[in-house]
């Protein structure tokens, strides 16, 4: 092979009480697509800022196409031809989708935007990205979150960069988009760039990736240049350090009675009236391409938004919650979707994170908050989902993506509830770390709590859940039971007819 | 015998008036051999703190102009917890119902006397330029939140009143500052609405404030010939208008001389403090009018 | 709505066509842009009620008493947009009057006057944009502390008395006229036509609504965050600059006391124009209107002679109603 | 970082350890938590360089003159935290101080011109909160008016010139003393003690906190958001009521000018204090130390006899220079 275009030269990157990366040394060709893999914390998300500039490295160096580099901002990164789609949205939410897809490179003439220019290349992209019902002039803030994503990634791609690094990118987007996102993927890799990609989904890895590296605590373990000698069992045992056979461990269990019953309800974002039941001891997915309109379905259900029409009864009464607040006394909550903007708090520790909602429960003489019980919450949390972080006080802005994913969902599996809500629960968590999110999940089932899951992943929504309701443009099309559940079905209902 | 120190506490301390009151008094304190510690008292809490802070120096008394005349009771409550000395320079204490306080010495003007003889002044100027009384309009720059700015304008009008001058031609246009552009910002809409008066006359709290007032007149075209000002005080901004090469409408001011004021009440303290010579209960000062002809005269007999 | 669609029917069946017209016009404008709407009914009640409101020299006073506000709105907006505020602003402007006075006065030439106080205006901006950006010092904090120290220095530069200047020719400056606007005006005008096209015609403006928008995503994108800041500053400064030597000139007087408080003033109109304090969102012809809204105001409540301290109820209760309008028509069209 | 070093390891073996005791202590409080550093230092020096700053009486003093900015502070602290601001906190005090005059004037009774002053003030406030939650009106802009409209009903409610109070039970109000302090130094106290339990230790705290963090996050996770803005909105009232009824009592009179530009300083102590104006961090250690370390600067210069307008600088200087240190803390930390 040729030499590398890229290299990691021992780079390490520390931050107050964590070592995030130790001295990492491994090289990335042109025209490969190179999957980088580990746990949540394992130090992925560094690795790539340091590549763009954003976090400079205590020792090493980069190599590019044969010349060494530290680079110590953005602007630096990009004028070498490095490019990254991050794993959590930069985008600036009130302007135009044009002006974002070009923003650091605004066409002009004698500094005068060139308008024209602006629309034209903006339409390419957004053409090439396969996202042709999205308008140049469009507000960004007004796309779903996969939409948004594929904004950034079409941000990318007019850098015309050498180097193209992918945070996760497919966490957020829907079958359909991650199928346009491939393409794009390997016509990149057909133009002789070199692409790095962050995932935690198996089968993205064989199927898009021509080399593997994997790291474990900051350290790199291995890097694998032949596919075809790795298998699926190797690369889990590898980057979590054991053996896991089945993700999802499914456990059959005893479903009761109907204890949420919505009815003919409607509202924003939904083209038709929906009903659907979720009964006791159940785990009911919903399953839809993104826009499909299941995360304003559930919003109607748990308060967020107020439904225009229809019924909800729960526990067979009749209920019109106004505020979160009153669902979630009434013992409905909704872990929402989007991370970074309605879930974390990102000046505060993980322990106030954690504690946020579920405090109420072990408070003292009514208002004052029990510290201890607090932390011990926390701690227990931290150990159960085995949260990489310094200590239970330390910023959740700190941690790693999937880790503040962790702590969000651990905020709700504290709450004392009979219905959970859970909209894309393990977007961006790792394979070691979802197996244990699965089982706390049946362990509420069987103890008699209902669990709703909203996800956009087909084999994880097929293999977790009892019942799956299909959603399409707005509109709920069918409930699936399990045993008729299978991939292609729900992806037959979901897809436009 | 232990050093003298006494407080001067005004009001308004980045005032011109008030940073010339000071400063004489600290120059009658180097004459003297006593300290003068300068500070600022913008509001009632305020006051107190410079009070206190002269009580940790050991001050054994401080001149004071309130920031509120009502304030006295309050004043002189801490002065006599600390055993202090008071006399009020400008603007004097009053009770609840109004009265002056008689016991704590003052020295300084009447708002009401100095805003009377702006109105002489303006009537004088007047008959001199032998206007017609029905074609002369009064711009009155008020500022109702400042109780001693509505007595001086409240001063004026009774002149010009008592003079004759028609009370349904007297106009207000209340300024939300003390300074020229604020009062511009007030006179304007008032000009633009009684444009059909050939003559105006000016006056406010302060020269800043009639500078304003003329300057408005000016933009609407009005010749310098047919407007009078008369300011109040005799600080830069009269100086920096009498020295221009054309006469402006700004006609004249009743000068006061601050630096009187400052050395004065300071000596008076000075004396009471060390010799127990209780000073005068009130001291009337008045003003002087100056006009471009005789302001550098009367600025250095004041002392400005 | 019910209130609106009645007027719609109504004016299609009974009025001429020239009213219903008119009257289609005013409804896609309170629906499209809820200020303009609001501005230009508030125009046309104060143009029917009071007499002397439309008159040449009141429209004539009123440009010129919005001439600070309108000027120093348009460098605030970009300072807004970028999710910044400047507190300064008014200590700069008094700061600049008294460099100028000082300098015209000492040296005898208007230029260098001039030159002085437009360069003391944008060095204190220019060093607000450096501990800005540079120490990433809060902006309101650090602008407050110009504020104090800026206003401490027109002070010191003066003597504490207002500046005389003696060159006549510096008058002059704020009262030439052209086409019967004075200079003050055509500079607000100016100010109005430039930072609206480098708001949004420019890159330079386009990244400072981005860095506004999401501070972290522009610098990803390669934006000098940084310069912009010291930019955006230094502008705001170098027109406060402006505009306090044009007060300077038009009072005859560098006057270190003066403007309290106007940047409480400048920034509620930019507020009242649609501008987010949270960064990101801003237009010049709301700024305009912002500023016109409070201008004619003013202006009314000085010709319908309302007492002093109701004035203060006026100015707290439009400001709100305003808003809370904008924010009404805001959801309403959400939910439409 | 080497001097840092250097002293250590200077400490560690030449000096007794009494001192080397010292020296440790210092370092970590530097390094923990540069602001009380700030302080700690800013103290000694005052007390060693300046004779009548260490004495029983100056403190007294010290104490009373930070009453108003102290006590207030606190509920800012709350209103920060919750990413929102409130300039309304001057206009209320002069307010409630006015009707409570008026009241207690008319009524001849104590208790009655307490209580409606106070009401006052938790009105405005409630009224802002309302406004700000209910129909999501940046708070900026609403007190903003909220800043006019109240300055305005105090000079109506006044008829423009301070209110005297007659009954002189009123007057003992502000000077009653326990232990040497008198009532507003207590209530200071008492706020800063139940404003810090409240934060740290309340439920009600903690989500004043994450909603000032992250807002909708807050709602999502079954925070009333609307009800904790009132409530946190109409405390600020409610103290600003109090603090306005003791001026009032310790002046004897209700005084519609009062206090102006008061909002500022309060705001500036907080942020002094470590208060993040974007919301989500506050800690009321920071805020007691941002009051006192600008009552002991402001305090000092009136020893040192420093002239006024040098005030203006140092005010300036020492906000900006204190705010700096800070960052340059963290920054430091972080890159350990
Ligand atoms: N700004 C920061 N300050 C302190 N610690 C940080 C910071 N950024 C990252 N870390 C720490 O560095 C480690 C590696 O984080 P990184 O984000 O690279 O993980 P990752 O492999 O991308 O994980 P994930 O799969 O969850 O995205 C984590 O332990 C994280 O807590
Ligand atoms: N902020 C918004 N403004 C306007 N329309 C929106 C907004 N957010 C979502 N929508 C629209 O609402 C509908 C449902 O969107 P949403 O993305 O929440 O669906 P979803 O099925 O929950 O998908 P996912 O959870 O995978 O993102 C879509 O038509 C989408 O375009
Ligand atoms: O406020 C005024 C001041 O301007 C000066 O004229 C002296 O008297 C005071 O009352
Ligand atoms: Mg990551
Ligand atoms: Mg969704």
């Amino acid at each position: 092979m040729s030499d590398p275009y890229l290299r990691f030269d021992h780079i390490s990157v520390i931050f107050p009480g964590v070592r995030a990366l130790d001295g990492v040394s491994f090289a990335a060709h042109a025209g490969q697509v190179h999957a980088l893999m580990g746990e949540n914390g394992a130090g992925k998300s560094t690795l790539l800022k340091v590549l763009s500039g954003v976090n400079q490295p205590a020792e090493g160096a980069l190599w590019i196409d044969g010349h060494r580099h530290v680079f110590s901002n953005t602007r630096e990164a990009l004028s070498e031809g490095v490019a990254i789609i991050y794993q959590e949205l930069t985008l600036s939410p009130n302007m135009s989708v044009a002006e974002n897809l070009l923003l650091g490179q605004l066409p002009a003439r004698q500094g005068l935007i060139d308008r024209q220019q602006l629309r034209q290349r903006a339409l390419e992209v957004l053409n090439d990205l396969g996202e042709t019902s999205i308008d140049p002039a469009m507000k960004v803030r007004d796309l779903s979150i996969g939409q948004q994503q594929m904004i950034e990634i079409g941000r990318a791609l007019l850098r015309d960069a050498r180097i193209i690094a992918f945070d996760e990118p497919t966490s957020s987007l829907s079958v359909q988009e991650t199928q346009q996102l491939k393409r794009i993927v390997k016509r990149l890799r057909d133009e002789g760039r070199v692409v790095l990609y962050v995932t935690h989904r198996m089968e993205e890895v064989f199927d898009l990736c021509d080399a593997v590296t994997i790291f474990r605590d900051g350290q790199h373990i291995r890097t694998h240049e032949d596919m075809s000698e790795l298998t699926h069992d190797l690369l889990v045992s590898e980057m979590v350090g054991r053996d896991i056979d089945d993700v999802y461990g499914y456990r059959p269990r005893q479903v009761g009675d109907i204890v949420l019953d919505v009815a003919g309800i409607e509202g924003r974002g939904l083209r038709s009236p929906a009903s659907f039941t979720v009964k006791r001891g159940e785990v009911l997915g919903f399953f839809g391409l993104v826009g499909a309109g299941r995360s304003e379905l559930l919003r109607l259900v748990c308060g967020v938004e107020q439904p225009k029409a229809g019924q909800i009864h729960f526990r067979n009464e009749s209920c019109q919650f106004q505020h979160p607040a009153e669902a979630i006394r009434s013992g409905i909550a909704m872990c929402p979707e989007d991370r970074k903007a309605q879930g974390i708090f990102p000046v505060a520790s993980v322990a106030d994170n954690l504690n946020i909602s579920c405090r109420r429960f072990f408070k003292r003489w009514g208002i004052f908050r029990h510290g201890r019980r607090e932390r011990r919450n926390a701690e227990s949390y931290i150990q159960q989902l085995r949260i990489k972080t310094p200590s239970a006080k330390t910023p959740i802005s700190t941690l790693s993506g999937g880790n503040q994913q962790k702590v969000i969902l651990a905020r709700w599996l504290a709450e004392e509830i009979d219905l959970l809500i859970m909209d894309e629960p393990t977007r961006g968590i790792d394979v070691g770390a979802r197996r244990d999110i699965y089982s706390l999940l049946y362990d509420l089932a069987e103890a008699g709590k209902s669990v709703v899951v909203i996800s956009s992943d087909l084999a994880e929504v097929s293999a977790i859940c009892d019942r799956i309701a299909v959603m399409r443009g707005g509109e709920l099309i069918d409930v699936v039971a399990r045993d008729a559940a299978t991939p292609e079905r729900l992806l037959g209902l979901a897809l436009p007819a | 015998q232990e050093d003298i120190k006494i407080g001067f506490i005004v009001k308004k301390p980045e005032q011109a008036w008030f940073i010339n009151e000071q400063r004489a008094a600290s120059e009658m304190g180097n004459k003297l051999g006593f300290e003068v510690v300068r500070l600022g008292g913008e509001d009632g809490q305020a006051v107190l703190s410079a009070i206190d802070n002269l009580y940790a120096q050991n001050a054994q008394g401080f001149v004071i102009c309130p920031p509120d005349v009502r304030l006295g009771p309050a004043i002189m409550h801490r002065a006599r917890q600390y055993d202090m000395k008071v006399i009020t320079v400008d603007d004097q204490f009053v009770t609840a119902d109004g009265q002056p306080i008689e016991d704590v010495p003052h020295l300084g003007m009447s708002g009401t006397k100095i805003g009377q003889q702006v109105g002489e002044a303006i009537v004088v100027e007047m008959k001199t330029r032998g206007w017609d009384p029905k074609e002369v309009a009064a711009l009155r720059i008020s500022n109702n939140e400042l109780p001693t700015a509505v007595e001086r304008t409240d001063g004026a009008t009774q002149s010009l009143l008592a003079a004759g001058f028609p009370e349904d031609h007297i106009f207000d246009a209340p300024q939300q500052n003390t300074d020229t552009s604020s009062a511009f910002s007030a006179a304007s809409p008032v000009l633009a609405q009684h444009s059909d008066y050939k003559h105006w006359v000016i006056y406010a709290l302060n020269e800043e404030s009639v500078l304003g007032g003329v300057r408005a007149t000016e933009q609407y075209g009005l010749d310098a010939q047919d407007v009078i000002g008369v300011g109040i005080n005799g600080s830069g901004a009269a100086f920096a208008e009498f020295s221009r090469e054309k006469p402006t409408g700004f006609f004249g001011t009743v000068a006061v001389s601050s630096t009187m004021h400052g050395r004065q009440t300071a000596e008076n303290l000075y004396y009471w403090i060390t010799e127990g010579k209780v000073p005068k209960a009130n001291t009337e000062t008045a003003g002087t009018l100056m006009t471009r002809d005789n302001w550098q005269a009367v600025r250095k007999a004041l002392g400005l | 709505m019910t209130a609106n669609r009645l007027t719609e029917e109504v004016g299609m069946s009974a009025q001429p066509a020239g009213q219903q017209g008119l009257m289609k016009l005013l409804r896609t404008l309170l629906d499209t842009s809820g200020l303009i709407a609001i501005f230009v009914l508030l125009f046309m009640a104060l143009a029917l009620l009071i007499p002397d409101f439309m008159t040449g020299r009141n429209m004539v006073g009123l440009l010129l008493s919005i001439t600070l506000i309108g000027s120093l709105a348009t460098t605030m907006m970009l300072v807004l947009a970028l999710g910044e505020v400047d507190l300064s602003v008014a200590s700069i402007v008094a700061f600049a009057g008294v460099v100028a006075a000082v300098a015209t006065t000492s040296s005898g030439s208007v230029l260098i006057g001039v030159i002085s106080g437009i360069l003391a205006g944008g060095a204190v901006g220019a060093f607000n944009g450096l501990v800005i950006a540079k120490f990433g010092i809060n902006s309101l904090i650090a602008t407050l502390a110009a504020m104090e120290f800026v206003r401490g220095l027109a002070y010191i530069t003066s003597g504490g008395d207002a500046v005389m200047i003696t060159v006549p020719a510096f008058f002059e400056l704020g009262s030439a006229a052209f086409l019967g606007l004075t200079l003050p005006v055509w500079t607000m005008l100016a100010c109005f036509l430039i930072f609206g096209v480098v708001l949004n015609m420019t890159v330079f403006g386009r990244n400072v609504l981005a860095t506004g928008g999401n501070a972290e995503a522009a610098a990803l994108a390669g934006v000098n965050v940084r310069r912009l800041k010291i930019i955006v500053f230094g502008l705001q400064g170098v027109v406060a600059g402006i505009v306090g030597v044009l007060l300077a000139s038009r009072m005859g007087l560098g006057d270190p006391n003066t403007s309290m408080g106007l940047e409480l003033a400048v920034i509620s109109a930019c507020v009242l124009g649609g501008v987010a304090l949270s960064g990101g969102v801003a237009t010049i012809t709301g700024v305009v209107v912002g500023v016109l809204i409070m201008g004619c105001v003013q202006n009314a409540m000085g010709l319908l002679n309302v007492p002093t301290f109701y004035q203060y109820l006026v100015r707290g209760a439009i400001l709100l109603l305003a808003v809370m309008f904008d924010r009404w028509k805001q959801t309403r069209r959400q939910s439409h």
